[in-house]
């Protein structure tokens, strides 16, 4: 088997010896853990960061003038600028906490709900929002929801038997209708990368605003949001070596600082009076309630973590490793990737199915050998209605992960295979 | 590989399924998917004097639900209803028992096969899809025959 | 100086011991944390349980087969069954696990706003919100958002001179096109305790669905929803010794089961299709996209924390504090109590206000003795609007405070007095 | 207590304001608050022939939004209006240095006292609510003597 790319260039086993979890072994078997695409581990530098900072310094922020108070504001706030740096933000004012990707979506989604008519979020029968069939459930059910509420159509572009999106009829997808575009960065169930450039300039000659899903890259390249010349951007922490409990919604100024606000409450107010309030400008407006402030603090770590390794470094290795995936699985008879199956345009997810042998067999096959995949519809049925099938397995690399934790994979799948056609 | 989850005798059921295929005459049919796999299964039950005469169905799932779905036409065709459901009851605690629990030969026959299912959370609900399905047409055919004069 | 309750029956330096922040010194003083009603600090306990778990049973939750995700699961689960002992709830599914307390309230009122005409949620013109003039933000704003998207009317219990809802016109004000009565359990700002019986018999008799805010009441006192009577209970983790990013709604499983979605997403569906999907029950159908994993786990742990100390020796030990910082103002020229000023029905946050001098300089100058107490609004500017001031000076104790800070406190005031009065 | 932040000069600028109470004439009246502590102030502005003739204010707040009000009027009042918004930025660039500014006594005067102020992120806003208030009255004073014949 021969590597597609140069050998990666930096010390996996060093980074590996972060993760605890990564030491543990599953069935008596050393843990394969290649369900990063689901959520990531998270290193000793990030779990130190957060802990360091809640023995230390923690306290309420934003409402404070006592110390701890403004250690933890100045925390806080230090974190949105370390991501806003991450995402190459002009603002760091741009960059909302949520709790996860999930929240990110709804909120837009519901700020476009609550914006009065004539408003440029506004949304009503005639306007259009687009998204493609290959959604996550998360980028699909909040836009389903608001065009219910507001009488709105949704539009999807469809995908090609290939894995990739059907550009055929873009511009009628994608009309002076469409208020919103919406859609995923790298696929999570194909690992297809999306052709942003050919779909935001078509959005811009239509007006329409434009949401990168971006939990899947974040996480395993640079991203620079300048450039992708995109609206709102999302993250999930969980995904990116942080804790699970924060997500990031980044949007331009101009349009945070005109948007309704979702979640009211505390923080997120100007002056209020039983009978109506005033609504504090973003990223506050956007953060009702205690926000998530270790998390924030812990995501800033693992910003770090991700930046002093180098995400052209980590994409680099995983590319390295979805090759070698790819390539071991083209030399398996009856075992089939679903989604692009070259290196071109694509990220770190990779689906397949063995023939005659259920997905959910094949995962808790695998778990016995200590691998874990991940196995179902991937938040994304209509990807797996669209190619007939029930479910796909699903394995997904990251920045620890090693070729020798492939091959097992593939090893393991022939096991698997020979265990089922006896 | 998996001796505790995946028993010599889930096995055979599960390549050679009981029952299996849909049949006339039939007093309800249901369609039941298990949403988080993706699993289904297209079920008829003929219900007559009290008895479940006949059970058939179609469906697509991973060993488990399969093998479990025909399991479950084995031990309640041709049972009294009364008892048929006492005997899914008995399965279904089996299956919410993480474990902890004895199976019952002379109940569950083939079904304490999957004792070792119990303690795989997310599996559950595999082997529980095609009792399901049987327990929602069951309980409809009853109504509907009461219903009738 | 004499003590109104019996002494502490736990070893409260013990309890000290595990909380490394008490350790500090601000300001080269020893650190005296009076700032708990606005955030608690977090014990070993929690810390550890929650970085165990992320150390080596981490994964996403509920998607996998995988022996890490069922590990994940099954602490994710059990931190509901957990919580649901804490609150005597009769069943587990009626826990839903949001970010914040902040986001439970928004999750109940849009879930009201996104029910259709006829459900038993849905609000137009003529329906009526009332909530109370002592409201959070949290528990206010999400109201006067609702009213504002469905035309009903917002009407709100106001206050007696002394700091306790004024229940003279409780029957005009919940009536019968009340279709919600949301209230605070314990104020945040005055400290009142309200009479949950007397309001819930109200609302039952017309027929009102009520809501408690109980985000200061649970960390404090033994809850028991099921005795209570309502139909929402709200609280908050990071305020109960449990990590921020974490909150509860509790509701009735027959009132969750049947109430529309509020965040579209992953977890929260049954059958997705482009065109429209349908979703699972409670309390999963609230859960959307990746849940608060660790941070559940974290609150459970805190829940056994405070089961084992025992919440009627915390609240008796905070019973204590109460009535002798209370006690202690009374015996100061010049300081007066914004609140209740007696024990009878208060929780331990006490509000007051020095004469001639502002809170913000109150609260500065106590810092610089290593005191930290909250400035402000409190997220509750109408109670401030109410008794005229602009802010007020809040001291709210909890399970680690010691008499000894209250005395600190106390002559802290004194020491302020002198230097604003030079 | 405190002598970073709490200065003398602050101190007394606050227990002894200059040009407080709101006076006439004037061209624009001003209302700010600042909404996380209360503290608010209403400001009136006559300016003429470019110059800054006249602040007067009202206001209730905390030591450091009274006294920083009191000083702005003394660094405004009869300064060009040029001048006095460039003294303005002079001073908000001082609250947002976080302690890394040294301030110029010779621009800022009296304003100097309040470097310390910078280090407390939550008290800046109540330094800058006179300016603020100010700085939106003069804008909008010009504005309207531009466009009045
Ligand atoms: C009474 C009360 N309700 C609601 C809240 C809101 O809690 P959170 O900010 O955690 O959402 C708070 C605390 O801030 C509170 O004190
Ligand atoms: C492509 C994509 N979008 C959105 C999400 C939702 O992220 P979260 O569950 O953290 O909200 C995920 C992961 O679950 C994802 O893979």
């Amino acid at each position: 088997m021969t590597s597609l790319l140069a050998a990666t260039t930096y010390d996996v086993a060093a980074v590996r010896a972060d993760f605890p979890v990564l030491a543990r072994e599953v069935n008596g078997r050393p843990l394969v853990y290649l369900d990063n695409a689901s959520s990531s581990h998270k290193p000793r530098q990030v779990l130190d960061a957060e802990r360091e900072f809640v023995e230390q310094h923690y306290s309420n922020v934003h409402r404070g003038v006592h110390t701890l108070s403004q250690e933890a504001t100045d925390a806080y706030e230090a974190a949105r600028e370390r991501v806003a740096r991450f995402l190459h933000a002009p603002d760091a004012r741009e960059v909302v906490f949520t709790k996860n990707a999930t929240e990110a979506y709804n909120l837009v989604a519901y700020s476009f709900g609550n914006a009065k008519a004539g408003s440029r979020f506004a949304l009503g029968p005639g306007d259009e929002v687009c998204v493609t069939e290959m959604e996550h459930h998360s980028n699909l059910v909040p836009w389903q929801m608001l065009c219910e509420r507001t009488g709105a159509t949704l539009r999807w572009i469809p995908l090609t038997d290939g894995g990739r999106l059907d550009l055929t009829d873009l511009d009628t997808l994608v009309n002076e209708r469409t208020k919103v575009l919406a859609f995923v960065h790298v696929s999570n169930i194909l690992g297809t990368t999306n052709p942003v450039d050919v779909l935001v300039a078509r959005a811009k000659q239509v007006g329409a605003l434009t949401l990168l899903d971006g939990a899947q890259s974040a996480p395993h390249q640079p991203v620079d949001v300048a450039a992708l010349d995109v609206d709102f951007f999302v993250l999930t922490g969980h995904k990116m070596l942080a804790p699970s409990g924060i997500g990031v919604l980044w949007g331009r100024r101009e349009l945070l600082d005109v948007m309704p606000p979702f979640l009211g409450g505390g923080s997120m107010i100007e002056v209020v009076q039983m009978a109506g309030s005033t609504y504090a400008p973003s990223p506050e407006r956007f953060e009702a309630g205690t926000p998530v402030i270790s998390q924030a603090v812990a995501l800033a770590a693992a910003c770090d973590y991700l930046d002093d390794l180098g995400l052209e470094r980590v994409h680099a290795h995983e590319q390295l490793l979805t090759a070698r995936l790819i390539e071991g699985i083209r030399g398996l008879d009856g075992v089939q990737v679903i989604g692009p199956d070259s290196m071109h345009l694509r990220g770190a997810a990779v689906s397949f199915a063995i023939e005659g042998v259920h997905p959910h067999d094949v995962g808790q096959s695998l778990d016995e050998l200590g691998i874990a995949v991940r196995v179902g519809h991937h938040c994304a049925a209509p990807v797996c209605r669209r190619y007939g099938v029930p479910a796909t397995t699903r394995a997904s690399s990251y920045l620890y992960n090693t070729e020798g934790e492939i091959d097992a994979l593939l090893e393991g799948i022939t096991t698997v295979q020979r265990f089922w056609s006896r | 590989m998996s001796e505790s989850l995946y028993q010599e005798i889930i096995l055979d059921h599960y390549r050679n399924p009981h029952h299996k295929g849909l049949r006339d005459p039939y007093d309800v049919e249901v369609h039941h998917v298990n949403p988080t796999c993706g699993d289904e299964v297209t079920l008829r039950v003929k219900v007559a004097g009290g008895l479940v005469q006949d059970v058939s169905y179609e469906g697509q799932g991973c060993s488990i639900s399969q093998a479990s779905t025909s399991v479950m036409t084995d031990l309640v065709i041709g049972k009294p209803v009364d008892e048929a459901l006492q005997t899914g009851e008995a399965f279904l605690a089996l299956m919410q028992s993480r474990g902890q629990l004895e199976p019952d030969e002379d109940v569950l026959e083939d079904g304490i096969a999957f004792a070792g299912v119990s303690r795989y959370p997310a599996r559950v609900k595999c082997a529980l899809l095609g009792w399901m399905a049987w327990k929602d047409a069951t309980a409809q055919a009853v109504t509907t025959g009461e219903a009738a004069p």
